[in-house]
């Protein structure tokens, strides 16, 4: 962890992500009045995951309320609210249901900034879980991330651990562009490998050092992917859930392989992603998402007009199948570890 | 006023009446008084019925007794086929709520307290009406007698899921029975509903559709668009809002402040809107008729207002002890639609306690035969239906990509099996 | 009713009174009687003025009077100071649509027949609250004499443009001005100005907003989610529908089915809609300092529906003869809001035929200088701001691609030089 | 043209775009009264491009009429017509105003018939004009073909000439899967080859085949790609305006390259694609709208994966730039002939 770091942070607490992200948000709203956060069911209840717990308690009512369900309202609102000069948080309760308010954040958020040269614009942070695994079938499962980074104007932010959920949330919430933060909620109460009949982890006894987050103010800066794993015969690219199971994959596949955590898809770590490539040679592309146009297409593109003679192998994709999350299948829906590490010994074995 | 002396701006929040820490509060429930609500003219002007959304139709009395122009007078046959449909669809909620506790399927969602609603218009409306239901209209199914194996297999993703295991439990659709594809996504089918009736009109045909919303829901952009749509083609529909006072653990105040009726929504769009005792099965009938009539008479559309009470958790993820008095439903001054409906056949001398128990018995035993043949075929997990199904009815055909991913799926186990 | 006696279904599409081969028909307009319509106190609740949404409040009566409860009392000086805005509005319209037949900018809209209202607005409110336009409303820029010249170089997108040719003409941004950014998407903003409201009364501050939406527009989902969150925090906004009739080709009864006062959506929401001739200046702004003085007070959000009449086509792209009668705009009943406020004002003794000739003619001169100035700066394509704002605003700070797209460009620009 | 032909089709007139699309309508419309056309403006006025003009007049009142300015009610209630059994053609009047709709489109229209298990289907063909080249600024020129191709259970299709257009509409509206059809207004009247300084042809005086259009019903079936060009040093895979642009820069390149008209993005022609680039090693894609993210990165990872061995240089992308539609800079903006050029002459001289 490179990141700069405050005075605050010395002191340092065991949280999963869900606590890593209360925590964030507690510590913006203590600090800047003009922090508020609100969206269905995050105030008094505190969320269907959660994650608001205690603060409207905490802050007061009109610091973390409930709202109606229209997700068009609230990101709406929140625009509204960020052109007056607020910094609102506002909670999608899904990234499934975030679609009723992409217009609002495609044609309006990612665009006021420009559309008013600079006289109006739009730091709003919308959090919503993402990404499956829970058996949530269609519409509790899907990443949507690809929609979003096509959307110039907007960032996304896709942290894979308690340190960088909080790290990261603070700032978003600071940085003065639109920002997706996409939760990846299959890891908000442990990492997981993509091994379903494994026994559950917590972040407390997952024995990961991510899991220890400081209680104070600090941020992890956007646009910088993580080294999760050093390595010199392929470059593994993933983010959020996929993260931890990538580490599965390699294991499996015995290769001594690189994996980033891009951690945020825009801005994207370029500098980062190809340094690696350039170094194995090789690389595969991890994701959750339908495959066809999913983000696996930019990222391949970009390595292979940045890494082309350096590449050794073809670019793989291990990625969802170009179908609605099948719940009953989830399963063999998702691409675990066993189709990464063959798509890894595939960009290995290549000659 | 002068700028120097303006008062300071305050943001309100809307909050319940009652919370865990208090009493109960149902102060702003105004029963009204049962059968005093008119009932227009079908054919009646709606610049003649702005009055309707403020009261509250009511036929039973707290004699037990029918009363009033909305009484759809049934026979007491058709009131004990409301009544079992309505007992069935608490037990098998009942049932399969523990089996999702037992981790035999991912979810479940039950209606408990609401089950008069989609059993009335179930049998209140005719074959070939289209209704596009929420997750909380089972009723409907279980008063037109669908398998109850078939739900069971549908809940526990198994091999005969008559989805194929493609959809969350509960997200039914059953064409045969007139029921519509359920979606996760909230609001999105109640436009669905306005446009299949205009289909249904644009082929000079005779049959209307009949949609729901929560009263969570209506604040969706969805329902607007449904409703000036619905007004602009006088579409032949009944949309209907479920208001069990909650979604999830926001109270109806988000979505109707200061306890505006859900009805009052009609009055945007220029077509009647009623609300109705939504624990009154011969009240939601009633008004179902009626509205049905007016769809089916060129009248156009109608939306009601049920007026009922959530008197369990959202879903099986949810505790509502962590947002409402605990005791909060046993105080619904609307009692309980299926002991209200009981207590009339009584008092109709139709009905009694030992057939009443007969009733729950056949029926307990009927579930529970049901779902020991789905759980024969398996639960969630231990049967599915076949890995081909995955990839079925993305499109019509299969393009390249489908194929080349099935293809690569069964070569993977293939090489598993090996 | 039984089946087999069952009517067919019909298909009911909304048909306008008139067509180009058709009579001008007005005769579903209901004036009523200026002045007649009742002022409630400012506190009042919204259930004890539930029948304000179906009358027309007017101030100016059919002899240039100023009558009723509605009528602000404004000082002569005053009214002049909207006769310049709404004029100028007029003349620089004028001008600038033949700028735009001359292929000195892209695209041009007109607010011919509505100046009335943003001009009004513009007054009324105070310096700091927010107004979120549409693009039918630079009325309100004129009434605060925003340069124009500023506003000719948004328009041609030259090297002075405001908005450094980001934007498509008249779709201005003026935050100086208390004028948001507008958004070429319909609807969207309505709720921008419910969250800026609601930011306002969280920081407990004076400030409320405005914002407007076309009749066509009302028919958006964002229109209702605006209103609901409007409704659920009394947010301090003043909600206006500017009901010119028209959607481009599409007239009202699509949005507000027969009839129906667009001010009648507020129903649905409790809070107070009111329907006011918006070609009446002084109606506009009697109506606006009530709704404002409302939201001041923590009385929450009004609906105002301005009944007015789009005069001119929709835009530079539009022929309004291609669907409507000719002669349509000069049969309106509600007249034209210039010479409305004119024969007041002369009706009062305070202006006169010369001094409007004169005021004419001054205005005439002020945009032919603006526009002058403004070409010699430049016109679409012959004058453009520098090629590195295309870069600039898309977020708070280039990351790499725009980076590497810039001297891309720029690199390119460099080898076409040599 | 292979496409198999009806009958009726052997009489043909030189036709612009509009009055293609016109014609597929009415074609339709008379042969099957289940279609029905309705949108903003499209009914007594013809719709602001005249493409449905005349066709409120000839066939009825219902069968072509206005709509509430709702794009999501427009959506909305043609997914239900569509269940009931009718085949609504909906139009959708910019597609920059499509987002109110993509809930809709996206969580509705393409998920019907898989949560269903087949029980209820779709078949809606959402007819939208767009693209830029018209001083259209934002709101007016956009290109959102990567938002829908991600979607799975949705076909999207942009044809490049009134021959196509006709064909493929009518084949989309016999399709059972819903169809986003794009319309490049930029074509409307005649083709554009990217150079705004150049006389304005109109399809009538274009010579071009592709202006003689059947009078009667024809398909031109959805998932075949059209060779515009034969040749041998480079591929250039390019859609909608942008195949005449793609001529245009090939041209000023001086280069023998192989142009491929897409036409439909879902399905894609991979094979023609495959085989074009095996047999030039080279590749070239073309789009307007913005390069992150955008269809193009499908494109070449598609084409990096099949033709790994095959290729000799970078696949190249030619496209937007990641800012919103610039009003004023629109020829800086627009990817045109001279930046195809310089691509495709990288592309050919890498070594
Ligand atoms: C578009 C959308 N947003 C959010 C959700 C998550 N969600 C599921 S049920 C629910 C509450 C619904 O409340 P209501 O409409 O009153 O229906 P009820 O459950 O009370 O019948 C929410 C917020 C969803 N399914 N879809
Ligand atoms: C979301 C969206 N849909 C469609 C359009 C295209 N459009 C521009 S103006 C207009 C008509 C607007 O009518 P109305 O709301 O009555 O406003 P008016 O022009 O009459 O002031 C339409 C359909 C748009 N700009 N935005
Ligand atoms: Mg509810
Ligand atoms: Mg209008």
């Amino acid at each position: 962890m490179t990141e700069t770091q405050n005075q605050t942070m010395t002191e340092t607490k065991r949280m999963n992500m869900i606590q890593a992200l209360n925590s964030a948000l507690d510590v913006k709203m203590s600090q800047d009045e003009d922090v508020l956060v609100f969206g269905e069911d995050v105030g008094y209840f505190g969320g269907v995951f959660r994650v608001t717990e205690g603060l409207q308690a905490k802050h007061g009512l009109k610091r973390c309320f409930d709202a109606p369900l229209t997700e068009g309202g609230i990101i709406g609102s929140a625009i509204g609210m960020a052109a007056y000069g607020l910094k609102p948080v506002p909670e999608i309760q899904f990234a499934d249901y975030i679609l009723p308010a992409y217009d609002q954040l495609v044609s309006e958020a990612a665009r006021l900034r420009y559309r008013s040269n600079g006289e109006f614009c739009s730091p709003v942070t919308v959090r919503t879980p993402y990404g499956g695994g829970i058996f949530g079938g269609q519409t509790h499962s899907q990443s949507p991330e690809a929609l979003f980074a096509h959307v110039t104007g907007l960032k996304t932010v896709i942290p894979s651990n308690p340190y960088d959920a909080k790290g990261m949330l603070i700032a978003s919430i600071e940085c003065e562009d639109p920002v997706i933060f996409l939760e990846p909620k299959r890891l908000y109460n442990g990492p997981f490998y993509g091994r379903p009949d494994d026994e559950l982890k917590t972040w407390a006894n997952s024995g990961l050092a991510t899991a220890d987050v400081p209680v104070g103010h600090y941020e992890v800066p956007l646009g910088r992917a993580s080294l999760v794993r050093e390595g010199s015969e392929v470059t593994v690219l993933a983010y959020g859930t996929m993260v931890h199971v990538a580490e599965a994959g390699i294991a499996d596949a015995g290769v001594d392989a690189e994996l980033l955590d891009l951690r945020s898809i825009v801005p994207l770590d370029i500098d980062a992603i190809t340094a690696s490539v350039r170094k194995t040679g090789r690389c595969v592309i991890l994701h959750e998402a339908t495959r066809f146009g999913g983000f696996g297409g930019e990222l391949s593109a970009l390595v292979q007009e940045r890494c082309f003679d350096y590449l050794r192998a073809p670019i793989e994709r291990v990625a969802g199948y170009d179908m609605p999350y099948p719940h009953a299948f989830e399963w063999d829906y998702f691409p675990g570890p066993i189709r990464l590490a063959e798509a890894i010994k595939k960009a290995v074995e290549y000659r | 006023m002068t700028k120097s002396n303006l008062p300071r701006l305050e943001l309100h929040i809307p909050e319940p009446p009652a919370r865990p820490d208090t009493e109960v509060s149902f102060t702003h429930v105004n029963r009204g008084e049962a059968g005093a609500v008119r009932r227009p003219d079908i054919a009646e002007h709606e610049s003649n019925m702005r009055d309707l959304p403020y009261e509250l139709i009511r036929v039973l009395d707290d004699d037990d007794k029918a009363v009033g122009p909305w009484d759809p007078k049934l026979s007491p046959e058709t009131l004990i086929k409301g009544l079992r449909a309505m007992v069935l669809t608490r037990m098998f909620d009942e049932r399969l709520f523990r089996a999702h506790r037992q981790g035999k399927t991912s979810f479940y969602m039950k209606s408990t307290g609401e089950e008069a609603i989609a059993a009335a218009q179930s049998l209140a409306l005719d074959k070939g009406d289209m209704f596009f239901p929420t997750y909380r209209a089972s009723a409907w199914l279980h008063a037109r007698n669908y398998p109850l194996t078939t739900m069971c297999n549908q809940i526990f993703s198994n091999a005969e899921d008559p989805l194929a295991g493609k959809q969350l439990p509960i997200l039914y659709s059953a064409r045969d029975y007139d029921f519509y594809s359920i979606s996760g996504n909230l609001g999105v089918r109640f436009v669905h509903a306005v446009g299949w009736a205009m289909a249904s009109a644009y082929k000079n045909d005779t049959k209307i559709s009949l949609a729901y919303v929560g009263d969570g829901t209506t604040a969706e952009g969805d329902f607007h668009e449904a409703m000036t749509f619905a007004a602009a083609y006088r579409a032949p529909t009944i949309l209907c809002v479920t208001n069990n006072q909650y979604a999830i653990s926001s109270f109806a105040g988000f979505a109707a402040p200061e306890r505006l009726p859900f009805a009052a929504k009609a009055l945007a769009y220029g077509f009647p809107g009623l609300k109705v005792d939504g624990n009154d099965f011969l009240a939601v009938w009633g008004a179902t008729q009626w509205a049905a009539e007016r769809a089916r008479t060129n009248n156009g559309p109608t939306l009601i207002e049920f007026y009922t009470y959530r008197a369990e958790g959202h879903s099986t993820s949810d505790d509502p002890s962590a947002y409402r008095p605990k005791d909060e439903a046993k105080h619904w001054p609307l009692g309980d639609p299926v002991e209200r409906l009981k207590d009339h056949l009584i008092a109709l001398g139709a009905w009694d306690e030992e057939r009443h128990a007969a009733l729950e018995a056949e029926l307990k035993e009927k579930v529970k035969v049901a779902v020991k043949e789905a759980e024969a075929i398996g639960t969630l997990g231990q049967s599915k239906p076949p890995i081909e199904e995955m990839f079925e009815d993305v499109f019509a055909e299969k393009d390249w990509r489908l194929k080349e991913q099935l293809r690569e799926l069964k070569h993977r186990r293939a090489g598993e099996g090996a």
